[in-house]
C-alpha cells in the first residue's frame, strides 16, 4: 500500500522541516555541531542532495558527475565576486545559470544512454572538467590553489569596495555580510525554499512523469509521453540545484577549488542520497548532514578528547577504551563512516527515512502494518 | 619511429594492466550485475599480499647504529640471510613472484568470504544499496590496511634478473635505442597468460559453460536444476584471484599504498563499461585500447596540438565510444541498461 | 469508414521475409482480429503500426495520417493505444498514479513542464482515473502498488490505462496470453464491455475462443502474407485458413 | 556599501550569536565579548588556557606526514607547558618563553583532518576558529591547502602558521598578512641546487623536466630551470604530467632518446615515488649520454616519501628543509626529545611544524598579548637562531623565513633504516635570497 500524500501532510512536514533547520544552532549544540561553518555545510550539501535526488530519486538516472555542476557554480560565483560585485545575488544568479547551461549540454549528450552507460558518461564529463580545471585551465580556475578573491579585483559594480590597504571585502547581501551565522541563516532559508520547490516538483504532474520514467520508459512512450525532455529537464533542474549549492559555498567562503569536481565529490552526494533514502524528500538532507557531521566532528576527536571523555573511569579501563575508540575517531573517522554505510544498508535498507518509517509502523500503527501485508495472490 | 614503437609498448603494457584489473570487475559487475565498489580494494589487497610476504621474508635481526643515541636506529639483516646465506637472499629477492603462490589461496578466500558473507544478500537489492555497501566495505578494508601499514607507499623490488631493461631494439634487429624494463615485459606476458587462462576456463570447461549460461539467463539455468548460486560464489573467488594477481605483479611498477585501490577504481569501471557490460572480451579490448591511446596522448607532439589531452584522453575516448556504440565495444543488450 | 489502412507493407530481416506485401483495412468501430500460426508475422505487423519497426516499403495510414517514421509517443498522441503481451505498467506506482499518467498524457501532450501544481489536486484527471478504475473493477486497490498485483489484474490495469486515453484505435497483443480460463473469460467480458464505447480494436490472438467471442472481422496471416479475410464465421469455414493455420489440430 | 570594510564579520557574528542565544538557553559563550579587552577573534584573555588548532592531513596520501606533524605539535605543546625536557626551548635565541604556557596560560589544542583538500581543510580550520575558539591555526602538507587556509585565516583574523608548503605562491602571489611560512620554497630549492649541480655535474648538461601539472609543479619547474639555465645547461623539454598518473612510462620513454642527460622530476609525494621508481627501472641511472652519466634530480626531497622509493633514491640529489642528522644544538635537542618520545626521528614536516608553534608562542610572549596584530608585527622581521637552520629571519615583506637550505643526496650506504638522506651541502642563506617583489601579491591589512 502506498500511503497517499495530501497537501496538509506535506505542509506539516514542510513546517517541521523549516523549524528544524532554523533551530539547528540550538539543538546541534549538545551534539557539538553548533557552529556556523558546519551548519552552512549541512544546508549547502542538503540542498545539493535534494537537487540530486530530483534526478536520481525520481527518474532513477544515477549521475556520477554531479560535482561538476557544483564546481561550475562555485567558479562562476567567485568570478562574479571578482568581476562584478561582492553582492551575492548576481553571484548566485550567474552560478545557477552557468551550471544549468553546463547541465543542459552534458545532459543532452549523456541522456542518449541509460543505466550504467549514462553513469559512466556523466562520470567522464565530470572527470574531464576536474582534470582540466586542475591543470591546463589554471589561468581560469587557478588550479590547485583554487580561485580566490584579491584586493584589487575589478568589481565593476561596486568599485568603491576596494579601499587602499583595506583588505578584501566580504561577500554580502546589500551590506549584510554572509560569514558566520548570517551566512548560515541565508543558506538555511535557501535550503528551505529549495526543499519546498523540490516538494512541489515531486508532487506535480512533472514529478509523476519522472517517477514513470524510473518505473517503465517503454510504457511511457506508448502512453504518448516523450521521455527525453522529461529526463533532460530533471537533469538540468538538479544541475541548477548543484550550481546553487556551489555558489552558496562561494558565498559563505569565497574560494573555488577543482577538487570540488572530482569523482569522489560526485560519489559523496550519491552516498548522501542513498544513506538518507533515495526518492524521499527528507532523506537526502539527513544523509548530507550525517556525512558532513562525521567528516567534521568525528575527525576532530583526538586522544586528549577521548581521555577527557573517559576520564571518570579507572586508568587501565580508560586507556583501553581510549585505544579502542581512537581507531574510529580522529584519523580513523573514515573507518567509522565505512562501517556506518555497511551497517545502514545491511540492517536498514532504504536509508534513514525508510528505517524511521518502519519503526513508526511497528510501534505506532498496528493497523497500517496489517493492511500493508502482501496483497498479491488474491486472484 | 623508435618513439612510436616505445609508446606502443607502453600502451600494451598499460593495457595489460588495465585489462587485468578490469577482468575481475567485469566478471562480477559486468556479468553478475553486482556493482562492486570494493573491487579496487581487492586489487589493493592483492598488492598487500606481496607486501606482507616481503615483510615476513625480511624479518630481521637488528644491528644497532650506536652513533644514534636518542632512539633506536638499526640496520636490518634478514634472518633468512643470516641463516641460509645466499639461498636466503635469493628467496627474499623473489618475494614478488613467490607472492603469487600466496595470493592465489588468500585472494580466493577473500573473494569467497566477500560473496558468502556480504554480496549474496545483495543480488536482489537495488544498485544503490550495492553501491553503499560495497563502498563501505572498500573504506573499511582500506582503513584496516592503513592502520597496519601506514599511508606511505611501500617499495617492492623485482628479482634482480628482471630489474634492468631489455634491449628490445637489438633483439628485434631494430634501433639500439629501444630498451624496455624487463619487469614490464614480464607483466605483459603475465597479463596475457591470466587473461587467456580465464577465457579458456570459461570457454572450455563445463563449469565455465554453466557460468556463461547463467550470465545470459539466470532463471532458466536455475530451472535446469543447476546450482547457479554456488557457481557464482566461485566466480567471485575467481574474480578476486585475478584482481589480486594483478595487484601482486603491479607492485614493482607502482609501490603500493592503502589508497591504490581507489585510484584504480574509476578507471576499472570505465574500462568495463567501455568494453561493454557482460563482455569479457570487450573489457580486455577496452583495456588495451585505452592503454595505447593514453600512451600516445602523452607524446609532446600530440600535446602541442591539443594541450592537456593526456589529462582527459581516457574519459574522452569513453565518451566517444559510448556515443558511437550504445553498449560499448561488445556489450550485451539488457545488462544494467535501466 | 476506414480508420487504418495498411498497404503493400514489406519487411525483411536478413534472409527472412517477415511481411510480404501486407494489405489490410480496419473499419471504424470494428473489432478486427489478426490471427495466424506462430511466426506468421503478426507481432512484426503490430510493431509496424506503433513505430517500433519501420517497414521496408508500403504505407500505414491511420485516420488520414501516415504513421511511418513517427516515434511511439507521437503515434499514441494521434490516438493509438497499445496493450502488450506481458502487461507493461508502472510497477512502482499506485494504481491511481498508473491511470493518472495516461490521462495527463492525453490532456497535456507529450511533454509539459508542469512542475508546480499538485497532481493529486487535479480534479479532472483524478476523476477520469477514479472512474476508469471503477469501470475495470479495481477501485478498491487504488492505492496499492501495482507491481504487487496478479497478472490478471495487471492486464486489467493496462487496459484501463489505454482506455482512459479514450483512443481511436486500440491494439491488443494477445491480451489473454498465459491466463487461466477464468481470467480469460473475465478479460473477454471486459473487452466486450469496452466494445460498448465503440473503440476500434485490432487484436492479435492465438486463442480462437477469444477471437470468435470478440471479433467481427478476421484477417489471417501466414508466412508474412494475408491469406484470407472475412467475418469469423467465414473464416471458420475457409479452406485456405484451415490448411494454413487450423490445419491438423482442428477437426 | 562603504561600511563593509569597517564592520567585519566578527561583529555580525556576535549579533547573530546573541540572537540565537536569546532563542534558546544554549548560548555559544565565546561570542560574548569582553568589553575591556581589545577586539579580536577568540581572545583567550579571560580563559585559563589558549587553544591552538592543528590542522593536518589524517587521511589521504599524506596521512603519514600529517601524523608526524601531529606528533611534533603535541611535543611542542608539552614543551610550551613546561613538561618534558623542553626541546628547542633550550636552544632558541632570543627566547621569551618561560615554560609556563603562553603568557601564563596553559596551551591546549584541537586537531582536524585536512584530507589534503582545500575545502576539507578550510572546513576544518573554520571549525577550529568558530567552535573551538583557537587563537592560531597551523599545519598542512600541500601548497593548495596552505594557500586556501591562509586566505581564510586572513578573513577570520586568526594567525596561520603554515606547515609543509613549498610553492612560491604561499608567500608570493597568494601571501597574506596573517600567514607565515617557515618552510623553504621552490625558488630557494632551485637556487640552492645551482652551485651543487655545477660542482657535481658541470656546466654542459641537457636537462629534461617532468613536471606535475599544477601550481607547485609550475613554480618548481620555473625556479629550477632558471637556475640550471643560468649554469649554462640546456633545457631539452619540460613535459607536464597529470597528478596521480600512477604509471609514468609514457612520459619516461621519450626521455630515453631525447639526447638529455639529466632528468629533473618536479614531483612530490606519491607522484615522486612512482616516477622515480619507474625512471630507474627504465635504466636511466645506468645510461651514458653525451659521454656523461645520466642523472636524476628531485628538487624537493622528503625522508618519509623517500622510503617509498626504496633503493631508487640512492645517489639522487635534491633539497630539503631540514634533516634529523644535523648536528647543531637546536636540531639535536629536537631530535632527542622527539626520538625519546616516539622512538624514531622526526621528519622535516614535523620539524617545521614544531618550530612554527614555538615561534608563534614566543611572539605572543614577546608582544605581551594574543592580539594577532601585535603578534604579526612581532613576527615580521623577527631574527632567531637555534632552531635547526642556523640564523633565520622572518622577512617582513612576505612572511617567508630565510635560512640555509640543505642539498641532500640519497644515501648509498645507509647505516640505519632512517639514514636515507646525506647532507651534501648547507647552502647559505645569502645564495637563496630573492627580491620579494618578483612574485607580486599583497599581504593585506593588519586589521582583519
Amino acid at each position: 500500500m502506498i500511503a497517499p500524500t495530501t497537501p496538509r501532510k506535506d505542509m506539516v512536514m514542510f513546517i517541521v522541516f523549516a523549524i528544524a533547520i532554523l533551530t539547528l544552532p540550538i539543538w546541534m549544540a549538545p551534539l557539538g555541531g553548533s557552529y556556523p561553518d558546519l551548519l552552512q555545510k549541512f544546508a549547502i550539501f542538503g540542498l545539493f542532495a535534494v537537487g540530486f535526488n530530483i534526478l536520481f530519486g525520481l527518474t532513477g538516472y544515477l549521475s556520477f558527475g554531479h560535482a561538476a555542476f557544483l564546481g561550475v557554480g562555485s567558479y562562476t560565483a567567485v568570478w562574479s565576486f571578482k568581476l562584478l560585485s561582492m553582492n551575492i545575488l548576481p553571484a548566485i544568479f550567474f552560478g545557477m545559470i552557468t551550471s544549468g547551461l553546463f547541465a543542459l549540454i552534458i545532459g543532452y549528450v549523456s541522456l542518449r544512454r541509460s543505466g550504467i552507460y549514462f553513469s559512466i558518461l556523466t562520470l567522464a564529463f565530470a572527470q574531464m572538467s576536474y582534470n582540466l580545471a586542475y591543470s591546463v585551465l589554471t589561468p581560469i580556475t587557478y588550479g590547485e590553489t583554487g580561485l580566490q578573491l584579491a584586493q584589487y579585483d575589478p568589481r565593476i559594480l561596486d568599485a568603491q569596495a576596494t579601499v587602499e590597504g583595506g583588505g578584501i571585502p566580504l561577500t554580502n547581501l546589500f551590506g549584510l555580510e554572509m560569514q558566520g551565522w548570517p551566512g548560515f541563516y541565508f543558506c538555511a532559508v535557501v535550503l528551505i525554499i529549495g526543499f519546498y520547490i523540490a516538494m512541489r516538483i515531486t508532487r506535480s504532474p512533472f514529478g509523476m512523469m519522472l517517477l514513470a520514467v524510473k518505473s517503465n520508459q517503454n510504457r511511457m512512450n506508448y502512453t504518448g509521453l516523450n521521455t527525453r525532455p522529461y529526463t533532460l529537464a530533471a537533469f538540468v533542474i538538479s544541475g541548477i540545484y548543484a550550481g546553487l549549492a556551489g555558489s552558496l559555498m562561494a558565498v559563505t567562503d569565497p574560494l573555488a577549488g577543482a577538487e570540488r569536481m572530482q569523482w569522489t565529490a560526485s560519489g559523496e552526494v550519491v552516498l548522501m542520497t542513498i544513506l538518507g533514502g533515495v526518492g524521499t524528500l527528507l532523506g537526502p538532507v539527513l544523509g548530507a548532514a550525517i556525512i558532513k557531521y562525521f567528516e567534521n566532528i568525528f575527525s576532530a576527536i583526538n586522544e586528549s578528547v577521548l581521555h577527557a571523555f573517559f576520564g571518570f573511569l579507572p586508568d587501565f579501563i580508560e586507556n583501553g577504551l581510549v585505544n579502542v575508540a581512537s581507531l574510529f575517531v580522529g584519523k580513523g573517522w573514515h573507518l567509522t563512516l565505512g562501517v556506518l554505510f555497511m551497517v545502514m544498508v545491511i540492517f536498514l535498507p532504504g536509508g534513514v527515512i525508510e528505517a524511521y518509517d518502519r519503526i513508526r509502523k511497528r510501534f505506532f500503527s498496528k493497523e497500517t502494518r496489517s493492511s500493508a501485508a502482501p496483497q498479491a495472490g488474491d486472484d | 619511429m623508435d618513439a612510436i614503437f616505445l609508446q606502443i609498448l607502453n600502451g600494451l603494457d598499460k593495457g595489460g594492466a588495465y585489462a587485468l584489473i578490469a577482468l575481475g570487475l567485469t566478471l562480477i559487475f559486468g556479468t553478475l550485475g553486482v556493482v562492486n565498489f570494493a573491487h579496487g580494494a581487492v586489487f589493493m589487497l592483492g598488492a598487500f599480499c606481496a607486501v606482507t610476504l616481503n615483510k615476513i621474508l625480511t624479518l630481521s635481526q637488528r644491528i644497532r647504529d650506536e652513533s644514534v643515541t636518542f632512539f633506536e636506529a638499526y640496520k636490518e639483516v634478514p634472518y633468512l640471510e643470516v641463516w641460509f646465506g645466499e639461498t636466503g637472499s635469493t628467496l627474499i629477492e623473489y618475494s614478488v613472484p613467490i607472492s603469487i603462490l600466496v595470493a592465489i589461496p588468500v585472494m580466493l578466500l577473500v573473494g569467497l568470504a566477500m560473496e558468502r558473507g556480504l554480496f549474496r544478500f545483495f543480488y536482489n537489492r537495488t544498485h544503490a544499496e550495492q553501491i553503499l555497501v560495497s563502498f563501505g566495505l572498500a573504506i573499511v578494508i582500506q582503513e584496516i590496511v592503513k592502520a597496519f601499514y601506514g599511508a606511505n607507499p611501500i617499495p617492492q623490488a623485482p628479482p634482480e634478473i628482471f630489474a634492468g631493461s631489455a634491449n628490445i631494439g637489438a633483439m628485434l634487429g631494430m634501433s639500439e635505442a629501444i630498451v624496455y624494463p624487463w619487469w614490464r615485459l614480464v607483466y605483459l606476458v603475465f597479463a596475457g597468460i591470466v587473461i587467456a587462462a580465464v577465457f579458456c576456463f570459461l570457454q572450455f570447461t563445463t563449469f565455465g559453460m554453466v557460468v556463461r549460461a547463467g550470465m545470459m539467463d539466470r532463471e532458466t539455468v536455475g530451472l535446469l536444476g543447476i546450482n547457479i548460486e554456488r557457481r557464482f560464489t566461485i566466480v567471485f573467488g575467481l574474480a578476486a584471484v585475478v584482481s589480486g594477481l594483478a595487484g601482486v605483479m603491479y607492485t614493482p611498477i607502482l609501490p603500493p599504498d592503502y589508497h591504490m585501490g581507489m585510484d584504480f577504481l574509476v578507471l576499472s569501471f570505465v574500462v568495463v563499461v567501455v568494453g561493454g557490460m557482460g563482455s569479457l572480451g570487450g573489457a580486455v579490448a577496452a583495456g588495451f585500447l585505452l592503454g595505447v591511446l593514453q600512451s600516445f596522448a602523452a607524446m609532446a607532439e600530440i600535446k602541442a596540438i591539443i594541450p592537456g589531452i593526456d589529462q582527459i584522453i581516457i574519459y574522452l575516448v569513453a565518451v566517444v565510444i559510448l556515443l558511437v556504440r550504445p553498449r560499448g565495444l561488445m556489450g550485451r543488450k539488457g545488462v544494467m541498461e535501466t | 469508414m476506414k480508420i487504418l489502412e495498411v498497404s503493400n507493407v514489406n519487411k525483411r530481416f536478413g534472409g527472412l521475409q517477415a511481411l510480404d506485401d501486407v494489405n489490410l483495412t480496419v473499419e471504424q468501430g470494428h473489432v478486427h482480429a489478426i490471427i495466424g500460426p506462430n511466426g506468421a508475422g503478426k507481432s512484426t505487423l503490430l510493431n509496424c503500426f506503433v513505430g517500433r519497426l519501420m517497414p521496408d516499403t508500403g504505407s500505414v495510414i491511420f485516420d488520414g495520417t501516415s504513421l511511418l517514421g513517427l516515434a511511439p509517443h507521437e503515434i499514441n498522441q494521434t490516438g493509438v493505444s497499445r496493450v502488450f503481451q506481458t502487461p507493461e505498467i508502472f510497477e512502482d506506482l499506485s494504481l491511481l498514479d498508473n491511470l493518472m499518467i495516461p490521462a495527463l498524457a492525453k490532456r497535456d501532450g507529450a511533454f509539459t513542464l508542469n512542475a508546480w501544481g499538485r497532481v493529486d489536486q487535479d480534479a479532472e484527471i483524478r476523476d477520469q482515473a477514479e472512474h476508469m478504475l471503477e469501470d475495470v473493477g479495481l477501485q478498491d486497490k487504488r492505492h496499492l502498488q501495482s507491481g504487487t498485483m496478479s497478472r490478471g489484474d495487471k492486464r486489467r490495469l493496462e487496459l484501463a490505462m489505454c482506455l482512459v486515453q479514450n483512443p481511436k484505435l486500440l491494439l491488443l497483443d494477445e491480451p489473454t496470453a498465459g491466463m487461466s480460463r477464468a481470467d480469460t473469460n473475465n478479460t473477454i467480458d471486459l473487452l466486450k464491455k469496452i466494445g460498448e464505447r465503440g473503440i476500434t480494436k485490432v487484436i492479435i490472438e492465438h486463442d480462437m475462443h477469444v477471437v470468435f467471442s470478440l471479433a467481427n472481422r478476421v484477417s489471417v496471416l501466414a508466412q508474412g502474407h494475408v491469406i484470407a479475410e472475412g467475418t469469423p464465421e467465414e473464416m471458420k469455414e475457409d479452406q485456405r485458413v484451415k490448411d494454413a493455420y487450423l490445419g491438423a489440430g482442428h477437426e | 556599501m562603504k561600511s563593509i570594510i569597517t564592520r567585519r564579520g566578527l561583529l555580525k557574528g556576535t549579533a547573530a550569536g546573541a540572537g540565537v542565544a536569546a532563542l534558546g538557553s544554549v548560548a555559544p559563550t565565546h561570542f560574548i565579548k569582553n568589553a575591556w579587552a581589545e577586539e579580536f577573534r577568540n581572545d583567550p584573555t579571560n580563559k585559563s588556557a589558549i587553544t591552538l588548532g592543528f590542522n593536518v592531513p589524517q587521511s589521504g596520501p599524506y596521512a603519514d606526514e600529517g601524523a608526524d606533524e601531529l606528533r611534533a605539535y603535541k611535543l611542542a605543546v608539552k614543551h610550551l607547558n613546561g613538561e618534558g625536557d623542553g626541546g628547542m626551548l633550550n636552544t632558541m635565541k632570543p627566547l621569551s618563553l618561560k615554560g609556563n604556557g603562553i603568557l601564563g596560560k596553559k596551551v591546549e589544542y584541537v586537531t582536524g583532518d585536512t584530507q589534503t583538500k582545500s575545502d576539507a581543510a578550510r572546513a576544518s580550520a573554520k571549525r577550529m576558529m568558530e567552535k573551538d575558539g583557537v587563537s592560531m591555526v597551523t599545519g598542512g602538507s600541500s601548497s593548495g591547502v596552505a594557500v586556501a587556509v591562509q586566505a581564510l585565516c586572513q578573513e577570520m583574523g586568526v594567525i596561520f602558521m603554515a606547515g609543509l608548503t613549498h610553492s612560491n605562491d604561499t608567500t608570493g602571489k597568494d601571501k597574506r598578512r596573517y600567514g607565515f611560512r617557515h618552510f623553504f620554497n621552490s625558488y630557494m630549492s632551485g637556487a640552492a641546487l645551482g652551485p651543487v649541480l655545477k660542482d657535481e655535474y658541470g656546466t654542459e648538461r641537457r636537462a629534461y623536466h617532468l613536471t606535475a601539472d599544477y601550481n607547485w609543479g609550475y613554480t618548481t619547474e620555473e625556479s629550477v630551470k632558471n637556475t640550471t639555465e643560468a649554469l649554462g645547461w640546456e633545457t631539452v623539454a619540460a613535459v607536464r604530467t597529470p597528478v596521480g598518473a600512477g604509471d609514468f612510462s609514457q612520459y619516461i620513454t621519450p626521455v630515453l632518446n631525447s639526447g638529455a642527460d639529466v632528468l629533473i622530476l618536479n614531483h612530490y609525494g606519491k607522484d615522486m615515488v612512482n616516477s622515480l621508481t619507474q625512471a630507474v627501472s627504465f635504466g636511466l641511472r645506468d645510461k651514458q649520454v653525451n659521454g656523461k652519466n645520466f642523472e636524476i634530480i628531485v628538487p624537493l626531497f622528503s625522508r618519509l616519501m623517500a622510503q617509498g622509493a626504496g633503493d631508487n633514491i640512492k645517489g639522487i640529489l635534491g633539497t630539503t628543509n631540514w634533516n634529523w642528522s644535523l648536528q647543531d644544538a637546536g636540531s639535536q635537542a629536537f631530535v632527542k626529545s622527539f626520538g625519546q618520545e616516539y622512538g624514531f626521528p622526526p621528519s622535516q614536516a614535523a620539524h617545521t611544524c614544531y618550530v612554527q608553534t614555538l615561534l608563534y608562542a614566543n611572539a605572543c610572549e614577546m608582544a605581551g598579548t594574543f592580539n594577532p596584530v601585535e603578534v604579526i608585527k612581532t613576527l615580521e622581521g623577527f631574527n632567531f637562531d637555534g632552531m635547526g637552520n642556523g640564523p633565520t629571519e622572518y622577512r617582513a615583506a612576505d612572511h617567508q623565513c630565510f635560512k640555509d637550505v640543505l642539498v641532500v643526496r640519497g644515501n648509498e650506504n645507509p647505516s640505519s633504516q632512517f639514514d636515507l638522506l646525506q647532507v651534501v651541502q648547507q647552502v647559505p642563506r645569502s645564495q637563496v635570497e630573492y627580491d620579494p617583489s618578483i612574485f607580486g601579491g599583497e599581504l593585506g591589512p593588519y586589521k582583519a
